[in-house]
């Protein structure tokens, strides 16, 4: 008797090329191959870029924004989404250029304050089942309001060991690419070969299938919500270094930037479905975005549109890479 | 027929139970409500005057929140991480491209509306598109349309004079005595919008592709078509609101939108629909609006530094979802 | 006073030949307000009316972020401009890449909103004198006496902080002038609308409003739509909506008197000028005290309202186009410790 | 092996549990002994996932205790670790995590795999059960579990129960572990099964495979309505003796002469009633590659059998899909295997409540009301009048108790089940599509169910029955058999047996590649 071969047919019902994101490409490999080639670009259109100084001065902005997608990347990890980022990475800048340099206990309790703070978010979201998106946008107001109250109007000034501790570089190898580098591996390694990492991975993939395995699922969403605070100020003391002083809107184009990378990166709100490389990678792409167009000379009043369609065209290769390997499969 | 037609009566109750103080007590939009007559009190009891012009100026003010808000609430209520960031850029496209026809004439109200409403029916065209067809996730579909929209209104309003039309300005300001015309208009609108969440197949429809797309779908619908037509009718909306909101202050403007991006979201919300989406309250979103419209009046009135001002914005609106009863938890 | 962009280009400033033009750069870090498109437009306008002074010049905008202004800068360092001008995303998150610009031997000079790096020049507007001259014309016209409403710009910004100074030094002189509301108006004529008409109710008898530009026009539309009557001065904010607005009303009230200020868009070519004189080495620009020259606010008291309001759209914003003269004279009395802080114009006849 | 080798393992005793008006559990006892296999038999609902819940300490009773290793505890209280005690679960529904390697899934549930090397370790455990267990798994360790079939998933579930860990197994709970492998995968699981047993382990397990439990286990617990009702040694227990215990066989016996009170004696295709109006027509190619055509006429039951996978649901979903809305004509779907064409409207009622059927938020009348919306509409509102009539109807046609203002998600599984008859039948649709309907619905209520269809043919609808109850079949005119994608057989509705059908769905040679394709 002949046995007849079944394929794959497309899920019946509800189906879309949405089920192809982020699953078959939701890797770290499109992106990096898009932060390389932007790169690329640039320094065919100013080979200056290369050098240990082009470096630092293109990359050096970037990595509060690497930081920013990496804390953010650790809240869609749960399954959730991040929208106070910003004004919490301004309040980080703030208390680093208002409080720390006079008070320094008082400065370090207030960051640890801001932690926990996040510890407290994932108990509530988690705990009450309040929806993430809401949660974050409504504790912004009240990141941005404190930082307002610690610092009426921008200023402030930081202490000088951490400025030089954020510009310090090598004469041959640049320090933001050290930098990159050493954070990249980290949390790749502590993501991928830790096993905590993976538990935490599997929690926001299904948590209740790692509850049975008898880990907690809520001390998971703690940490990686702690871990996405970590990140933010990791990433305000990045700015903070930067900028030498203090202002509590700094960072608010960081919420839907951190998004876009996170996305861009191979992410996907399915929870669980994240890389570092790859995050790392969509906050290099995002963030040389604009320094691209800007060489290429897009028009100022273009840049927007230009940085939508990248969106756009970035998910919609995804989606057809995703398509292809598909169809393959089936042949 | 059968033996089944033999069997004993049961007796089966079909009408609804009546409506008692219990159930009026836990209707999701009751906090909306309790929060709006708070806070409009309030504001009376500190100024000591004007009482009812203050609500009604927040009624007239909070209409275009709510109109925008319905929308949204569409796109919430249909579920999948519906969120449609592109509103406002809508709102200011659109109030420019009407405020070009009406060009301060009378004679061209009509077209200018259809215009405005039309642009905004496009955008969210283009938003269903790439989310339900491509497979985008909301935030970011939505959001690469408004950065093609923000670019869009930048080269096109610098040829535009935008004027309304007089008599569409009156409109939205004209009082017949204490009442104020266009927060009737804005009421009638949204009775008219739960009528048709709740009363037609459409409304159902909605709600129901909210709580289970596959049962929605099995049940005799398409989901993505559904979900596909609140995105268009978010736009419509958006562009609706913002003609109005031209008229109101007598022209476009570029940022004419921009605060009506994450009010409009929150206004949902407070209203007690579920930003998971399958759960849409109409009437707590309009009292959600006149509530958000009147608390910067109150924190302004108090004097508050803006910095508390902030705070309370953000813990209330975290207060009041931690407090409401989530039937299904989490997105 | 005014005159055409390129009314400066006839060498007024010494020009003999050997002068070097600028490869310059503007960056501005949010170009969604009318202000900010008008000021990259005087900007564009006078770099390409004067090639002999201007190389090569681009505009680049970074939609409200602070650290892509900061990349976006080093990015123009990288692409070879020896100027730039910057109006700032943030007094302070620039400051890196301000320094790392000079340190590749640009000239960076500041504007309008500014950035507090030691080496860069800056052209500012004196806010604090903006609200001091508000407040003081609100105290001269009401008599030291009267209930004010003020109409501020964005919680947590210097220009906000600054004319807020102002306008309480002066009224700290007049103990029976009270600010007896405050709203927050975005430096946006629709948002200040709807603020004022929610807090109008509660507030008592409104004899007089400040304002901080953008905003006036929207504030006297909702005074007119409540129905107050007589419209309580309001200070303008130079915009088209305003000033017509205000028109209208003296027209159905004689003596209905106030006036209008604000901040002009075309301080981009002040800067481009200072820049390209620290280029030159002309007027001495590279020792204003401090590094730093003042462009003038523009007013626009009651006998200018209707030429002004004649000659703007309904959403633009009055400006006088800064020749190389204007630049240089402003220049010049900063070095001689007189700055021209204000200056009132009639619209520049095309 | 120590010499209380054939001491009790595991001691229930008087367990109860109860969900509002449902009794789960009901004063229920079990014993196992050390290295016993013993099964759970009982009909859907019967409280078997439930008490199984109650042993391994992740849902607390209500009264009664639960002894593990001769450690006593009472019912209510809860595990919060049962691995640290040597309890290991595998759920019915499946619980990896997508987006996790197969090693790193290992990891997850093998505590003692830690410090560096972590994945190795834990991939060295797994798979040398998964080798032992199932020797051609082909599962590799970088495979990411969302790209494995449901098989392979089910395979790693299973092993990783049996691996060693820092405490080994003591007992092992397995909720229907086999319901996707396929015949030599369950053979060599169950091998595996004995060989543990023989060194000690003991192993409770539910399935609706009623002869692998003869086959395999040592006894075998009845349960009916939350109640045990005795235990059989498997030694001496037939499947009828089984089915007999577990209530259905009384059932069986009266359902049979209803059905011939019917008219239904021909039983076949030429049934008097059925019109020559051809409804569905599914076009596949034959054995020998030529076309073929099977079709379902107007006023017909026909059943879809055959083993899970099998592409039952697939061609189930393609007819509702090919189906036209009201007055509009479908389309022509196809399936890997068919080309369907369907004349008229169809309505669906899905067997998966939780995800594919009740609408959660609403009331019971909304949720039957749902697919005839146009139907109780004038002028585009919906009259709550004509609402309440048809909801009226149907609680009265269903026998459904209650008020229809009550949220559906009070109702018991089984009512919940009714309220989506109602929904699709309430359409008037001219085929009715059936997924599984009686899933969790009680036996009074199934020959209802079945009484009703019966009517509803005969008033000329028509109707196509998916079930992966084949006892259920009987009552259809006639059943096409799948196997591998295609209906490999069409056979008569008395002919429908168990067994009949079971033999067909595995044809001549046992098709043991299927899941290997099905899985690519
Ligand atoms: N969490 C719950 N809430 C309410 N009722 C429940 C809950 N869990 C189970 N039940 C009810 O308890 C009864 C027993 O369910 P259980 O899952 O134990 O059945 P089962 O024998 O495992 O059935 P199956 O063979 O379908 O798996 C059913 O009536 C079910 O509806
Ligand atoms: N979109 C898809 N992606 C992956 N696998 C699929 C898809 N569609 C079907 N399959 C696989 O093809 C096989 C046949 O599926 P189908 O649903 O038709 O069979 P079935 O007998 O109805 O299955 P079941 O009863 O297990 O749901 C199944 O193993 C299924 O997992
Ligand atoms: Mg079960
Ligand atoms: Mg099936």
């Amino acid at each position: 008797m002949t046995t007849s071969t079944v394929t794959r047919s497309p899920r019946p019902l509800g189906s879309s090329m949405r089920d192809r994101l982020g699953s078959a490409f939701g890797s770290w490999f499109l992106p990096s191959v898009a932060a390389v080639a932007i790169f690329a670009i640039m320094v065919a259109l100013r080979p200056l870029v290369a050098s240990t100084t082009g470096l630092n001065l293109v990359l050096a902005p970037l990595i509060p924004l690497v930081f920013a997608v990496l804390a953010q990347m650790f809240v869609v990890a749960a399954g959730d989404i991040d929208l106070g980022i910003g004004s919490f990475i301004g309040l980080a800048n703030v208390v680093m250029a208002v409080v720390l340099p006079t008070d320094l206990v008082g400065g370090l309790l207030l960051l640890l304050v801001m932690l926990a703070g996040y510890a407290g978010m994932a108990v509530l979201i988690s705990v009450r089942g309040l929806p993430s998106i809401v949660v974050t946008l409504g504790m912004s107001f009240v990141w941005l309001g404190i930082a307002i109250l610690i610092l009426p109007t921008p200023g402030g000034a930081v202490a000088p060991e951490l400025v030089s501790f954020v510009r310090f570089t090598t004469p041959v190898v640049p320090g933001v690419v050290i930098v990159l580098t050493i954070t990249t591996v980290l949390v790749a390694l502590f993501l991928n070969r830790t096993k905590y990492g993976t538990v935490l991975r599997g929690s926001g993939s299904n948590a209740e299938g790692v509850r049975r395995a008898g880990w907690s699922v809520l001390r998971a969403k703690v940490s990686l919500y702690v871990l996405a605070g970590f990140f933010g100020l990791l990433s305000g003391l990045y700015l903070s270094g930067q900028t030498g002083g203090g202002d509590p809107y700094i960072a608010s184009s960081y919420v839907l930037l951190s998004i876009a990378g996170v996305i861009v990166g191979g992410g996907s709100f399915r929870g669980g479905e994240v890389s570092a490389v790859g995050a790392v990678a969509g906050g290099l792409v995002v963030g040389l975005l604009g320094a691209l167009l800007q060489f290429i000379g897009v028009q100022s009043s273009f840049q927007a549109a230009a940085q939508g369609l990248v969106l756009v065209l970035v998910l919609v290769l995804r989606a057809s890479v995703a398509w292809i390997q598909k169809v393959r499969r089936t042949r | 027929m059968t033996a089944l037609d033999t069997r004993p009566e049961t007796p089966v109750r079909i009408r609804k139970p009546a409506l008692t103080v219990r159930s009026i007590v836990r209707h999701p939009a009751t906090p909306a409500f309790i929060g709006m007559l708070v806070v409009w009190l309030s504001i009376g009891a500190i100024a000591g005057r004007g009482l009812i012009d203050t609500i009604s100026a927040g009624i007239i003010i909070a209409t275009f929140l709510v109109i925008v808000g319905i929308g949204q609430l569409f796109v919430i209520t249909v579920g999948n991480g519906g969120i449609d960031l592109s509103v406002s850029y809508v709102m200011t496209l659109s109030a420019f491209l009407a405020c070009q026809i009406m060009a301060g004439q009378d004679s061209n109200i009509v077209l200018g509306l259809v215009v405005g409403v039309v642009a905004g029916v496009v955008a969210g065209g283009v938003s269903a598109f790439l989310i339900e067809f491509i497979g985008m996730p909301p935030l970011v579909g939505t959001l690469a349309v408004g950065f093609g929209l923000q670019t869009i209104t930048l080269i096109y309003s610098g040829s535009v004079v935008g004027v309304a039309s007089p008599a569409l300005s009156d409109f939205t300001t004209m009082q017949i005595g204490p009442i104020p015309v266009f927060g009737v208009v804005g009421v009638v609108v949204a009775v008219l919008f739960a009528v048709i969440l709740k009363r037609t197949p459409y409304g159902r429809r909605i709600e129901a592709v909210g709580q289970k797309p596959v049962a929605a779908g099995f049940g005799g619908t398409r989901p993505s078509l559904i979900r596909a037509s609140a995105y268009v009718l978010s736009g419509g909306m958006a562009g609706l609101a913002g003609v109005f909101l031209a008229a109101y202050s007598g022209g476009a403007s570029l940022g004419l939108g921009t605060s009506y991006q994450l009010a409009s979201i929150a206004v949902v919300v407070l209203g007690g629909s579920l930003i998971a989406g399958g759960r849409g309250i109409v009437s707590g979103l309009w009292a959600g609006a006149v509530l958000l419209t009147l608390l910067t009046t109150l924190a302004n009135i108090t004097r508050l530094s803006s910095g508390w001002q902030f705070i309370i914005q953000g813990a209330l609106i975290v207060l009041v979802l931690a407090l409401s009863r989530n039937p299904i938890a989490r997105r | 006073a005014g005159g055409a962009p390129d009314a400066g280009s006839s060498g007024s400033a010494g020009g003999d030949g050997a002068e070097k033009p600028i490869k310059v750069a503007l960056s501005n870090y949010f170009n969604g307000n009318i202000w900010r498109k008008q000021m990259e437009a005087s900007f564009e306008a006078t770099a390409k009316a004067n090639p002999q002074y201007v190389s090569e010049f681009k505009t680049v905008n970074s939609d409200g972020s602070a650290p892509q202004q900061a990349q976006q800068i080093q990015s123009l360092v990288l692409e070879g401009y020896d100027t730039i001008l910057i109006d700032a995303a943030s007094p302070t998150a620039l400051n890196g890449a301000i320094q790392e610009a000079c340190d590749a031997g640009v000239t960076v000079v500041v504007f309008d909103s500014l950035a507090t790096a030691d080496c860069a020049y800056k052209v500012a507007f004196d806010y604090e004198a903006y609200g001091e001259t508000e407040a003081q014309f609100m105290a001269d016209k009401l008599g030291g006496k009267g209930n004010l409403l003020m109409v501020r710009g964005i919680a947590g910004i210097t220009v906000d902080d600054d004319i807020y100074r102002g306008v309480t030094n002066v009224l700290q002189k007049y103990p029976d002038m009270k600010l007896v509301g405050e709203v927050y108006g975005q430096f946006t004529e629709s948002t200040a609308q709807q603020e004022v008409a929610k807090i109008l109710p509660s507030l008592p008898k409104i004899d007089g409003v400040l304002t901080e530009g953008n905003d006036g026009g929207g504030t006297l539309d909702a005074f007119l739509q409540a129905g107050v009557s007589p419209v309580p001065l309001i200070i303008q904010g130079n915009s088209g909506q305003g000033l017509q607005g205000w028109a209208k009303v003296s027209q159905e009230n004689p003596s209905y008197e106030t006036m209008s200020i604000s901040s002009q868009p075309s301080i981009s070519s002040t800067a481009l000028w200072l820049a390209w004189m620290l280029k030159n080495d002309k007027n001495d620009a590279k020792n204003l005290p401090e590094k730093t020259m003042y462009a003038p606010l523009l007013i626009i008291p009651q006998e200018n309202r209707d030429a002004w309001a004649n000659a703007l759209d309904y959403t633009q914003i009055a400006e006088n186009p800064t020749t190389l003269e204007q630049a240089t004279s402003y220049v010049e009395s900063a070095n001689a410790g007189t700055p021209l802080l204000k200056e009132e114009p009639l619209p520049p006849t095309s | 092996m120590s010499d209380r080798s054939r001491g009790d393992t595991l001691v229930v005793e008087g367990v109860s549990k109860r969900f509002g008006s449902t009794l789960a559990v009901d004063d229920a006892s079990i014993r196992v002994t050390r290295g016993e296999l013993i099964g759970i038999a009982g009909h859907n609902g019967a409280g078997k996932s439930t008490i199984l819940k109650i042993i391994n300490g992740q849902l607390a009773g209500d009264a009664g205790s639960v002894t593990v290793n001769d450690v006593k505890r009472a019912a209510d209280q809860t595990v919060a670790h049962p691995e640290k005690i040597g309890v290991r679960t595998v759920y019915q529904e499946l619980s990896l995590c997508a987006s996790l390697r197969v090693d790193e899934t290992a990891a997850i549930f093998d505590h003692s795999a830690r410090g560096l090397g972590w994945r190795r370790t834990a991939w060295k455990n797994l798979a040398a059960v998964l080798d032992d267990m199932f020797p051609e798994h082909g599962i590799r360790r970088e495979a990411k579990i969302n790209d494995l079939s449901i098989a392979r998933r089910q395979m790693i579930e299973c092993a990783s129960a049996f691996i060693d860990s820092t405490v080994p197994p003591v007992l092992v709970i397995l909720d229907e572990p086999t319901s996707s492998l396929d015949a030599a995968a369950t053979v060599g699981f169950y091998a595996y099964l004995q060989r543990r047993a023989a060194e000690g382990v003991s192993v409770i397990i539910t399935t609706h495979r009623l002869h692998e439990m003869i086959d395999n286990l040592s006894r075998i617990y009845v349960m009916r309505d939350g109640r045990v009702l005795g235990e059989h040694a498997a030694a001496t227990a037939t499947k009828d003796s089984l089915v007999d215990a577990m209530g259905l066989a009384s059932h069986e016996e009266a359902r049979t002469p209803t059905a011939s009170a019917l008219g239904r004696e021909t039983g076949g295709v030429a049934r008097s009633t059925s019109s020559n109006e051809v409804i569905v027509r599914l076009e596949q190619s034959g054995e020998d590659g030529s076309p073929e055509a099977l079709e379902v006429r107007r006023g017909e039951i026909v059943g879809f059998a055959g083993l899970e996978g099998h592409g039952q649901l697939t061609a189930l979903e393609a007819v509702y899909r090919a189906a036209g809305r009201r007055g509009r004509a479908g389309r022509n779907r196809r399936t890997p295997h068919h080309s369907v064409a369907v004349t008229g409207d169809a309505a669906y009622v899905s067997g998966d409540r939780g995800v594919r059927g009740i609408f959660p938020l609403w009331d019971v009348a909304k949720n039957i009301s749902f697919s005839s919306l146009a139907s109780v509409s004038s002028a585009g509102l919906i009259r709550s009048d004509s609402e309440s009539a048809l909801v009226g109807d149907w609680y009265r046609r269903l026998g459904i108790k209650g008020t229809s203002a009550d949220p559906i998600t009070s109702l018991s599984g089984g009512t919940q089940q009714k309220a989506l008859m109602a929904r699709a039948m309430a359409v008037g649709s001219d085929l009715l599509l059936l997924e599984d309907p009686t899933r969790g619905v009680d036996q009074a209520t199934k020959s209802d169910v079945y009484e009703l269809l019966r009517s509803q043919a005969d008033t000329g609808q028509t109707i196509v029955w998916y079930s992966t109850e084949n006892e259920e079949l009987r009552n259809c005119d006639r059943v096409f058999v799948f196997r591998s994608g295609r209906v490999v057989a069409t056979i008569s509705g008395s002919d429908a047996t168990e067994d009949v059908i079971i033999a067909l769905s595995f044809g001549d040679s046992t098709d043991s590649t299927h899941e290997e394709e099905l899985a690519r």
